[in-house]
């Protein structure tokens, strides 16, 4: 994608780690390519819970108005998240979801649809449940090419807490990996 | 003369580099960077995370965090952390900040240093505490007993929030003042790019300590400029510093309508006389506006996607971002509302709190017309281009 | 009884003289405690310049401000947190709070609760007048049972606190009680007090008779003192529980209840922090200030 | 510390009338009587203590300690 | 149908006859005749005289008062009893009702009638507690976080503190808000005779009680003239309040933007829209006027004399005085700036509190003169006279 | 271990099941004290419609919200005034507090010795999760020693109160400790509580999976039950002193501390009214109301 | 006098009673006379001492400017109070001293002086120091004429202490005696 | 109380599986193992139990006492 400004939400519920995505995206693009991004939340009561929505304005100037209205980039996690913002998503915007978590209706036209089954993944092919956002991040970064493979990378590694450097390196790659296998 | 020097900030405090950062976060790294050393705490949300990475960052830079039993301890703490020289700062949200009341007018009437962030949530009361509201903004400047004046800072991005906290800590220091830092919940969770200088590049206001020895030295004696220079307990001077009416001296003169009017005076005029040196704020296209809408914090962004939306139209429409909001710029407001044919004044709070005041200023210049948001949420844009296009009939 | 001598009344060199006559009225007992405590801090060896004193807001509050140190009278109820900024801020400095019972045990409760329990290293003094003076005369969570004040025209409802026994709940590691006519008794106490690392805490009971007293026909204030002189049990270590006063005709016990030690909040955080952090941990408030 | 032919110490106090008010707490607790409420007033209109039987004092110093007005001082003095 | 009943007063709170009372005494009396049954204080200088009365006449009358740890505590052990069904009221000057910011807020947002006297003295901060203010004025409307709207009433003399307490308490019935009773230390301590009417002849309102049963009553659904319908603890309605965002039910809804905003401008709408029931203000010689004086409380009195010494000058000036503040009569005050050369406010604060809104309100019709005056004292009736004069030219 | 059997969950009458599902994380405690206290209310036979509850603010304070009774959701801290004037406008009404350690002994620490002090005549039941639960994992003055929590990243600097204590030293006079483990005496010492005429305080040591235990790697909700179970000691009537929680590792002195009697504030407001007024006083809130 | 508008200042130092004087005149003469009179005070420091003051107006009509600036009447009670305030003093008005306490100088020509030993009096004749401000009130009554004695004894006895009625009876008569004893 | 032939109370519960939030507390303090684990899940993704050995419950209630969800309920009935 080459446009100035594109905009990406992730939605899904609380403990599929969603902030952390959209924290993973934005540093990656911001820190590690050098260019803007803006990163907002919706919060749910005080402490815990409930629906949970990322959203990353990526530009290469300065960010102006930080909310998203028509996501460019539309990952759901879950079935509330698709039926809240899949109608918001550009005519021409790329829709990711995690498979088995959601059912789908049809796309427009020139939707591009990326679908994976990340939660799966996590468990089986990383041994860490937990770790199913950062393998939805190398499945973005696959599928998308908003941001450089090692520019993720590095933001994942920046980000996770230490010590698990290395499950969350693999989670990238296995997310990474299902990606390229879709887009060649 | 004005004893106030500047220098860079103490190295220890800087993160130089590009971080990712939230508002709330990147505020307490400015914090560190302009040298706060110690911040008193009461969790609430959604402001708690400035102390929490201050409670972590803090015993690597050297100094204290301590969470108080409620807001009311930690505001004052703060201010005796003051006096023992350090410059610090408290950090809270609308009920916490309604708590600290009292003593924002004991740091005011006793020329106490310090910055009171306010990341404020919807109100009244416990309202929606996770969602943000701009509905403190009078409360910032009128909500303690008496005739006091403070200086309100307003970030509208993280990088704001790191760069704008040195200068309420600097403005605190120059003019001896509690600065509130009214942040936003948006602003406080919303992470982008900060970029942390190198320590050289970061001016900070030194204390106005006093060069008098402890016999010449009158503690509440002003300077040129109104504010009196400072010393701190421990140096031997014996100071007296009371909340009463006090004199020069820091003697209670509580029965003396002379000494009060000459003091309760100099606390507003230190601000009023020397507005000027506080402004600041950001234009944009005003030249030649026949639409001008005047913001701040999260609000002037979000007033951007509505001008944008008129300007499609065809509408020549300026904005005037507030970043000092408290002491505002009034002359420019004068200025502008001359030519314009409206001023739109968008903030997230329903009672016009900043609108109003721009139209006192403006005093029928031209309309002003206050785009209200209970918070909660942020403006729907159409909202802002609407009150735009109305404003043009 | 030995009382140490000066050649000028030591006290002078405590007073802004320029600010004399205070306030207070003829017999009150607020006077008489500033006594001990002035020869308290030269018998001590405190060097004054590194004494701050902080008061609440009432009668006894203004001592801060007759005090010729580094004084602080900042609000009511709060002189407690204010302290505790101070002293932390810059640890080199002995930190007092002077201060009465209402501001300290009614509006300030909770601030005295919690900086016992913290052990917040600073010295709290405590005049107890059995009302509020300033305001003139109302109840306070010390007035005797039954007594009349202002604002219980008809008599307290209350038991009032047993503030030893409060501060020492919550962890005081010294705690006193002398009345104004134990002058010998109540400077010694000060004098550990000042010297003790962590929270202290002094009760003084003393005379009212603009108010208390005479709202409740007690005499004069020497008449008060000589109650005290009979009432008083001196009971050293006595079980805090053991020393509330309900009544005004209840025997005083005085004394040193409580003289133990444990570390200070500060004491523990640099502790917490070497521990966690390692060598690169500087502790503060030990070389820095 | 008998009479004045036998003594060591002499006791000796300093009263600022113009600050006393009368309480007569120096007076009442002196422990030898040496001090007594004069008749005259201070410009106040108070009473204030007179050093009356300098012979009994001891210099016990607890008239000043009791003071709360700051306006008597009894001290010690070595008699050479 | 917006369910107010107006009764009379009960007899056992009336002390009908001349007396000779100063205001806080007054107050009490008014209080009392008012229905109020409950009063939570904590003493400060000068309003304790308020409760002091209170505590030695409730047990005739049947009621209680106690006296708490704090004014946080009153602040709120007050609106308890109000749920309890009892009319209450707690008192305060400065400090202490900088301390009840947060409580006025809980008020607000709970919709929970009572009354809030704060008998005004000089700050910021201790200030000078024995002397007058008005330096109050904006804070009782802005002191705590978050949009809300209140009441405020301000008596010029002891007759006046009787009268209008009363309406004080009618108003907080009415509307269901917190009413600040906005006294000021030389009403507080003036005395003068006070004339206490007969129990029938004092009229009262009635808690708008619901007359719906349990299973159709919506805590927070408003009757027509925006307020709802209330109910006590007891009653078997089971109701939940909250300082939270609620909907009708009364259940929180604290991330709903929708409720949150519907709920905030309702409270703020329902004196917004029923402010010319509320309004009160007494003209004096405003025909024809070349300037008018609009004041209020102690400065309203003190203000005609400098108006009597211009008139010596052959000056046409009337007095405007307002006795509720809060809300403004907005469209006489315009109505007058139509007309006359230009508006002098005088008042006891030196931010020219009431000043700034009228000028606002004024919107450059004529000139606003604020005529401050920093408290610890009353105007000089020259500072009036002259500022009157001034403004002719 | 005996259990009153009910046909229907006894729970469900008092939930507003329009509300439900709660906030309360998986595993948390309060949702557990919340049976008990259901259970207790029913076994006591207090009219439904004559027993208010009052919560501050925090998930505990959420309970307010959840019980279908007169509810009040009050500010953070202030539970105990607000139900303070609703107690003595209404002394027929049965109030109850219901809330979380920081909100009862942080920020409302003071309300919390003053009620007890005035042996004001209210239950109130605090559920010691041993951290802010609400915002999202602070200390508490409860804390263990040491332990984590987001403002002490590096371990708590306090010592805890002995909440037991504290209340116990300013004269409450039912005071009782149970942990969520101990449903059974926690219920039964509930009826008892609100039984009692005057100020009767309750302890309810509850896990917070989410938070606390997270933080500090303590594993699931029901470890920590277990611990409870494995750590409690019941010494019914030992001396408050005794029952600190410093460490997590300590034992856990659970009980019934104390049960005695002395007239409330209100019984002691007639009485004094009576005593001065004579016939003329009708004594308040005993047959009005 | 029968001016519309009567202004009284009382002053002297904390503990002679001076409030109460300005109050039972006040009282006096708006409750028992049926005028109007506003009473208003100096207030010290916030609970006791120093110099003390009173002002009343007293009016047969509304009184709408409630401080003295001019007074018609004087009382001083201390060297201190006269030095301040006799300045202010009307070209004719009525000045009353405490002659023991007041060193006084020279009178415009028209102004009247009457001077009583209040407080020897209080103490000799009534036996309570105390009562001097009682016996200043019957003086004032009797040397002023500005409310009639009935009126005043009324107002005396309604604003003591319940069981000091009478010992302040014997004051107000003292006082008044004095007075008429002067002025005939 | 032995086995469903000699019993006079059998013990039963009542789950609201969709208020569950799984968080094994009840199956963890049954006194007697009548509930354990089940694999589903619920619409929110939670376990919760099952009552699988219905003739070891005692009807004790414990369940009910402990769930914080007021998910579960486990009572007495009479066998007639
Ligand atoms: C917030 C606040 N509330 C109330 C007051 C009024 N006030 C001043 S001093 C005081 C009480 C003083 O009593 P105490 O602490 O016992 O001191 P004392 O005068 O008896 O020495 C009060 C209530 C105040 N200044 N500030
Ligand atoms: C005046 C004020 N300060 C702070 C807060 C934020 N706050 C909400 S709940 C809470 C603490 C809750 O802790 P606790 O009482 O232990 O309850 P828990 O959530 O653990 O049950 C805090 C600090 C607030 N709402 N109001
Ligand atoms: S009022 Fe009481 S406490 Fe205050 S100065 Fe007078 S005697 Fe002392
Ligand atoms: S020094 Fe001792 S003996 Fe001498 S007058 Fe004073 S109290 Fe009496
Ligand atoms: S104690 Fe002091 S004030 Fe009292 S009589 Fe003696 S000298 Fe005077
Ligand atoms: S955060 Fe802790 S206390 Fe709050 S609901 Fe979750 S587990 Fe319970
Ligand atoms: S009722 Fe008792 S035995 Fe039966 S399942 Fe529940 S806890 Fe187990
Ligand atoms: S205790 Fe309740 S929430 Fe937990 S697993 Fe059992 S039924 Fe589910
Ligand atoms: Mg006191
Ligand atoms: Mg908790």
């Amino acid at each position: 994608m080459d446009r100035d400004r594109i905009e990406v939400r992730l939605a899904g519920f609380g403990g599929q780690g969603i902030i952390m995505m959209g924290y993973v995206l934005g540093k990656a693009y911001s820190i590690f390519e050098g260019g803007e991004a803006t990163l907002t939340q919706s919060f749910g009561p005080e402490a815990r819970g409930g629906a949970c929505s990322a959203q990353v304005i990526l530009s290469k100037n300065r960010i102006l108005y930080p909310y998203v209205t028509k996501p460019d980039i539309l990952v759901v996690m879950s079935q509330e998240a698709y039926t809240r913002y899949y109608p918001s998503l550009k005519d021409d915007g790329i829709l990711i979801v995690e498979e088995e978590l959601v059912r789908l209706g049809d796309l427009k036209p020139n939707q591009k649809l990326f679908k994976i089954p990340a939660t799966r993944l996590a468990e089986e092919k990383v041994g860490r449940r937990l770790t199913l956002n950062i393998v939805m991040c190398g499945f973005l970064a696959a599928v998308t090419g908003v941001v450089s493979k090692e520019a993720m990378e590095k933001s994942v590694l920046d980000t996770v807490p230490a010590g698990t450097e290395e499950v969350n390196l693999k989670a990238f790659q296995v997310g990474y990996e299902y990606g390229k296998s879709i887009v060649g | 003369m004005a004893n106030i020097k500047w220098t860079t900030a103490d190295p220890k405090g800087v993160l130089t580099g590009a971080h990712y950062l939230d508002g709330n976060h990147a505020a307490c790294e400015g914090a560190l960077a302009a040298g706060c050393r110690f911040a008193a705490g009461y969790p609430i949300t959604p402001s708690t995370e400035v102390v929490e990475r201050f409670a972590s960052r803090i015993p690597e830079v050297g100094g204290v965090f301590i969470q108080m039993e409620d807001e009311i301890a930690s505001s004052i703490a703060l201010q005796g952390a003051v006096w023992a020289g350090l410059k610090a700062m408290t950090v809270t949200s609308g009920p916490g900040f309604s708590l600290m009341m009292e003593h924002i007018g004991l740091a005011a009437m006793t020329e106490t240093p310090c910055v009171f962030v306010n990341v404020q949530r919807g109100g009244p009361s416990t309202g929606t505490p996770t969602l943000p509201a701009q509905a403190d903004m009078m409360q910032a400047r009128w909500g303690s007993h008496g005739d006091y004046e403070i200086i309100a800072v307003s970030p509208s991005s993280p990088q704001e929030c790191f760069d704008f906290i040195i200068d309420a800590f600097n403005l605190a220091e120059i003019y001896r003042v509690p600065v509130m830092f009214m942040m936003d919940e948006c602003v406080g969770h919303m992470t982008e790019k900060v970029i942390i200088p190198e320590p050289e590049k970061i001016k900070v206001v030194e204390r106005r300590w006093t060069d008098k020895k402890p016999g010449e030295y009158l503690p509440f004696e002003p300077d040129d400029d109104l504010v009196p220079n400072m010393v701190k307990a421990g140096d031997g001077y014996r100071i007296h510093v009371t909340g009463l009416t006090h004199d020069e001296r820091g003697y209670p003169a509580a029965t003396d309508v002379t000494v009060h009017n000459k003091l309760v005076r100099r606390l507003c005029d230190k601000i009023y006389k020397n507005a000027h040196k506080i402004w600041k704020w950001e234009e944009m296209d005003t030249d030649g506006a026949e639409i001008v809408v005047m913001s701040y914090g999260i609000s002037a962004r979000v007033a951007l996607r509505g001008i944008e939306m008129a300007r499609e139209r065809g509408v020549k429409v300026g904005l005037l971002r507030l970043i000092v909001v408290w002491p505002l710029p009034e002359p420019r407001i004068r200025e502008i509302a001359d030519k314009v044919k409206a001023i739109v004044v968008p903030e997230l709070n329903v009672r016009a709190q900043v609108a109003r005041e721009i139209e006192r200023v403006v005093a029928g210049r031209c309309p002003v017309i206050p785009v209200g948001h209970a918070g909660a949420g942020v403006h729907d844009p159409n909202d802002i281009y609407n009150a735009i296009m109305e404003a043009l009939k | 009884m030995s009382v140490t001598t000066y050649r000028e009344n030591p006290v002078e060199q405590f007073l802004r003289t320029d600010r004399m006559p205070h306030i207070w009225c003829p017999g009150c007992g607020i006077g008489t405690s500033v006594n001990c405590f002035a020869r308290a801090v030269l018998e001590c060896g405190i060097p004054l310049d590194k004494l701050a004193i902080v008061s609440g807001i009432g009668c006894t509050g203004r001592v801060a401000g007759y005090l010729r140190l580094d004084s602080f009278h900042t609000t009511h109820g709060r002189a407690i947190p204010f302290a505790t900024g101070l002293k932390l801020a810059n640890p080199e400095l002995s930190v007092v709070v002077y201060s009465g019972d209402g501001d300290l045990a009614a509006i300030g409760g909770n601030h005295l609760i919690h900086a016992a329990r913290r052990n917040m290293d600073i010295k709290v003094i405590c005049v107890n007048n059995f009302n509020y003076g300033m305001t003139g005369g109302q109840v306070a969570p010390t007035t005797h049972f039954g007594r009349l004040a202002t604002t219980t025209p008809y008599g307290s409802p209350e038991i009032p606190f047993n503030l030893p026994h409060l501060v020492a709940s919550c962890g005081a590691v010294f705690v006193a009680r002398w009345t104004t006519y134990h002058v010998v008794q109540l400077q010694r106490s000060m004098v550990k007090a000042l010297k003790k690392k962590g929270f202290a805490f002094i009760e003084v009971l003393a005379p009212c008779p603009t108010l208390y007293m005479r709202r409740n026909r007690l005499g004069s204030s020497v008449d008060m003192m000589k109650l005290f002189k009979e009432k008083s049990v001196v009971k050293h270590g006595i079980d805090t529980k053991e020393v509330a006063i309900t009544n005004y005709e209840d025997p005083i016990i005085v004394g040193e209840f409580v003289d133990t030690e444990r570390p200070t909040w500060l004491d523990n955080y640099n502790e917490i922090m070497k521990k966690r952090l390692g060598d690169k941990y500087v502790p503060w408030g030990v070389n820095n200030g | 510390m008998s009479t004045s032919t036998g003594r060591k110490f002499i006791g000796l106090v300093v009263i600022n009338s113009e600050r006393c008010k009368g309480c007569e707490i120096c007076v009442s607790f002196c422990p030898t009587g040496a001090i007594v409420m004069s008749r005259d007033f201070n410009s106040k209109g108070y009473h204030y203590p007179e050093f009356k039987h300098p012979e009994k004092c001891t210099g016990c110093g607890l008239c000043g300690l009791y003071c709360p007005d700051f306006a008597i001082y009894g001290y010690r003095e070595k008699v050479e």
